[in-house]
């Protein structure tokens, strides 16, 4: 494939400007799709070019396929990048970039297909020799009985089309089952389009390990894992590379897998694995494969060194990895922080916009990717995430202290955000201590309020 | 008059945006303009000198709809602009060789095709929304229109 | 043309928006501008229903001269404020338990002293600049004023 | 003495932002003096509080001792930092600090007098035993005829209460002498008020080198030395740490000197010994010291893991140093290219306005030091630095690389800067190789303009 020169973004926020960045490093142009509500967002002021894909909502822009591929083709883009959420798993737009005769910044169609469903890829982790929680899918109240004879409560629904948390239900005891199915499948539906739902057994003492997968569709590497286990309703707050005392066993075999799983798949360009880890039976559990960049990846960027855009672009050009294995070396402790427009005193109401200040100074060993500035609008259609800032130190304590620094000197005023909220995790005993599960933030939560 | 131009507004608007003020009222000369914050109330007529009365002042051609607010192209030298409902192919004409649906000069009711957006092969067509007389073409023929963009501008009857 | 230019505009939004006003409106020649802050009242002050002034052409009481566009305090209230020409500490008494210089109702003329500015023990008297009645007593006696920072209101007589 | 609570920062531009960020860090507020033009500055928002000064010309707010002590007092502030440039080397805000009651983050009156009078800190620096360039003062066309006769041509008109340039004036032949000497000194009298020179051999081929000293009085460390060899009409526009191609030897002597400087005055808190360093000969010779922070700093930051500002603070607050000399470890490399307001298309004139974007976004390794917002003024009354880049790398190809990657993503638009020089001197051999002395930009400004 020939060299990509134009790349059409089709994203909106951080994602959208990280993309920029990269782009702008490698002398590549970009065209940014933008919502009306995006206008003047720094990712539109600072793209080669901007134009409105349509109104504010994303079903009539972000998320419309045929109006991506027209706009990329109209501003003449090689290539599209669809950054996280939105289109970026959406076999659709992989395939209309393939008949439309544009690069796919991502995976294959084929690719999509394999982890796009859920039960397909648990499917494939099986086949794969992975370790999969106990469960399957249920199409109605009866199979779902069936199924939580077999497995036991507490038992976890989620959707099939489904990531975020969306359709995710925890159900504690059989006589709420038909009742929780039913909410699920419709929030999946509304969600997703795809209504369909399965079940796990609910591991109740867990935590969220995930593995970067970098493949050229030959050669598949990974760049270490990320801990991702402080959630707050599924949604991941803070982020980690290296996990937090894994034994070098444990460690080793959730790499080996999650390589073994994409080799499996044939996978080709970023991708993350995600397990839930038993740290106490030394244990671990395929989850889902997601086949996109991921908000995290800049800790696993932090202890490589890697540019993990630019990596993803070159493969989509075609050109062979340029590293292997050996030459990925792991250097210190990054943590993120992701920074929301949501007001942790009003139970995390989200608190779109304008902002008053926005100070992200250089501290040592501080990245912060943001489209914040002074004056700009946090519009109220999309995602609260606003800034992600991202330590890293020598140590784990070393990238705690700076975070508490960066915490302590950056400024994003004018509209609430959960920086309180980060304090008090980095200030914590147990977070300090590494290792929580996906538990923790909730207790945590639970113990301020008090 | 020679004031402001198209871009003037633009960047008028957005200080406006940035500002914390809802509504700004400017004449100068034979220009008017007045912009008012979506979900501002609509001010109460008070002020005797600077109250805009459409039946007194009937031809305020340079004073944006309160919608023009928030679309990303406004009125700028007279008549209203039809911005393309979707981003899209603009075609002016049905096929390649045939008669464009509007010429200037031409008059169009609100009903009247002014010309097709093409999007992966759907073709949408976009109606003139208003009746007046075709003043100028914006947008070229074949190209990428963005959402919102003008495409052509009417003088209203 | 006469008017504003655009930077002119800009720079009338800035101050503006940095001031305690919540509405403003110029006239100058043919050119008028009117800007209400988000949230302020509905301009009800000039020619609404109680107020018993007449409704003649605005004697423009809510209009900043053009002096005090540039100082950091602008006219809030009618009247023109002083500015201090310089930083140091206010004292509206030539010492400590003496009568003020100036008292609201006081009349001054542009020479009279309204107080004192001391810097490192340096004494600089203060002048009206204009003839008037003092309405108003801004800064505090014994305090810190920053450069430019409105010391009294006087309404011009 | 008591640890400082509120810091009056009597500066503007990038430092007081610089000075901002470690005071928040350290949870000290701060009031920042500035001029009418800078009330909406970066500075005057990020500052706790803001006070005017006075009008924009800095005559009449930023070099008025007796406003900016007033100013302190009132905001209630316990100590001033004054930056650099402006009353930074002011021995009177020293002294009315020490009788308001105020600290001085700074040194004492004492070691601004000893170094303020150039001549007076050759006087020092040979009763140290330290190497000077052989000259001495001229008073009349006469004493520097009778110098030029015991010095040779060419030589260096300085001013005794200079720097930064002003009164600067190379003679090459004796005619010249008289003319140059009348003009330096009226130069030296317009900029700092004292018309006395003095007259140095000039040293054809010489690196600027200089040492950062750090002391609390008692205990005198150096954090290495910094390279800023990469001039252009005496003002440093590439500053580097370490200095590229010293022997161990040299670079040991250069160390020494300053540290023997630092100890014969009696220096308290950071300061700066300048040597032109003449490589070939193996030799180095005192230029000054600055007593006062300086614009170079991050590079010794960045290869040191200092916060020099908060070392700054610690010792005038009284503290002893918290280090030894065999704490500082340098590691890596790092380089700064200043980035100023004005044209190099146009002989550098300056460039003020509005700034229609300013973005520099986090990149491996780099640090920017900014005032600089989307919609900043410029006003044109300062000087025109409006950002300095940093990038560290393990080695010094990394660092330049970063800083290339640097100058292509970053953006500061609206107004024109002198970044298509740095990129310029970035990609040039010469630089590349290291170790340029000072001849060395206007060189290669004449090789672009052919």
């Amino acid at each position: 494939m020939a060299p990509i020169r134009r790349i059409f973004i089709a994203n909106r926020g951080e994602i959208a400007v990280r993309i920029i960045r990269t782009a702008r490093a490698l002398g590549i142009e970009t065209v940014l799709g933008v919502s009306e509500a995006d206008r003047d967002s720094l990712g539109a002021q600072l793209a080669t070019r901007a134009v409105c894909l349509g109104p504010a909502p994303s079903a009539q822009s972000y998320l419309k396929v045929g109006t991506v591929i027209e706009a990329a083709l109209g501003t003449g883009c090689d290539a599209i990048h669809p950054g996280y959420g939105f289109l970026s798993e959406n076999k659709a737009l992989a395939e209309a970039c393939a008949t439309n005769n544009l690069t796919f910044i991502g995976p294959t169609p084929a690719n999509l297909e394999a982890v796009g469903d859920k039960l397909t890829a648990r499917t494939h982790a099986g086949n794969a020799g992975v370790p999969l929680v106990p469960g399957g899918e249920a199409e109605t109240a009866e199979d779902a009985a069936t199924l939580a004879d077999e497995v036991g409560f507490p038992m976890l629904i989620k959707a099939v089309a489904g990531g975020g948390g969306k359709g995710m239900k925890r159900v504690d005891r059989a006589e709420d089952l038909a009742a929780q199915l039913d909410l699920a499948t419709s929030e999946a539906a509304a969600a997703f389009g795809d209504g369909r739902v399965y079940l796990e057994r609910y591991v109740t003492v867990g935590r969220h390990v995930e593995v970067q997968i970098i493949s050229d569709g030959e050669t598949v590497i990974h760049a270490g894992e990320r801990d991702c286990s402080v959630q707050r309703r599924y949604q991941k707050v803070v982020e980690e590379a290296p996990a937090p005392h894994l034994t070098p066993k444990l460690r080793q075999g959730l790499l080996d897998a999650a390589v073994k799983f994409a080799r499996h798949i044939g996978y080709r360009s970023l991708g993350t694995v995600e397990f839930l880890v038993d740290v106490e039976r030394e244990e671990f559990y395929f989850l889902e494969m997601n086949a996109r960049i991921q908000v995290e990846h800049p800790v696993t960027e932090a202890i490589t060194g890697l540019d993990l855009i630019a990596l993803q672009i070159s493969i989509a050009e075609g050109a062979p990895l340029p590293l292997t294995q050996e030459d990925i070396s792991l250097g210190g402790h990054a943590i993120e922080c992701r920074l929301n427009a949501e007001d942790p005193a009003r139970d995390f109401m989200p608190s779109p916009g304008r902002v008053a200040q926005a100070w992200f100074p250089s501290l040592p060993g501080l990245r912060v990717d943001t489209h914040m500035t002074p004056g700009a609008m946090i519009p109220p259609f999309y995602d609260s995430m606003v800034a992600k800032l991202i330590t890293h130190g020598e140590t784990r304590a070393e990238a705690i202290e700076r975070m508490q620094a960066a915490l302590k000197v950056c400024a994003l005023d004018g509209i609430a955000t959960n920086a309180p909220l980060h304090a008090a995790i980095l200030s914590d005993d147990a977070f300090r201590q590494g290792g929580v599960d996906t538990n923790y933030l909730p207790g945590l939560l639970a113990r301020i309020s008090e | 008059m020679t004031g402001l131009t198209r871009s003037d507004i633009d960047d008028i608007l957005r200080m406006i945006d940035g500002s914390d003020f809802d509504e700004l009222r400017l004449e100068m000369g034979d220009l008017k303009l007045e912009l008012r914050r979506r979900g501002a109330p609509a001010p109460t007529p008070t002020a005797s000198t600077t109250a805009p009365e459409p039946p007194a002042i009937p031809a305020t051609p340079a004073v944006p709809k309160p919608a023009a607010v928030t679309a990303p192209v406004v009125a700028s030298g007279g008549g209203s602009e039809v911005p393309a409902p979707l981003l899209g192919t603009f075609y002016r004409a049905a096929k390649p060789g045939a008669d464009p649906f509007v010429q200037v000069g031409d008059t169009v009711t609100e009903d009247s095709v002014i010309g097709i957006i093409e999007v992966m092969k759907l073709m949408n067509s976009v109606t003139a929304g208003q009746a007046g007389t075709v003043t100028e073409i914006l947008a070229e023929n074949g190209q990428l229109v963005e959402h919102g963009q003008a495409l052509i501008r009417i003088e209203p009857s």
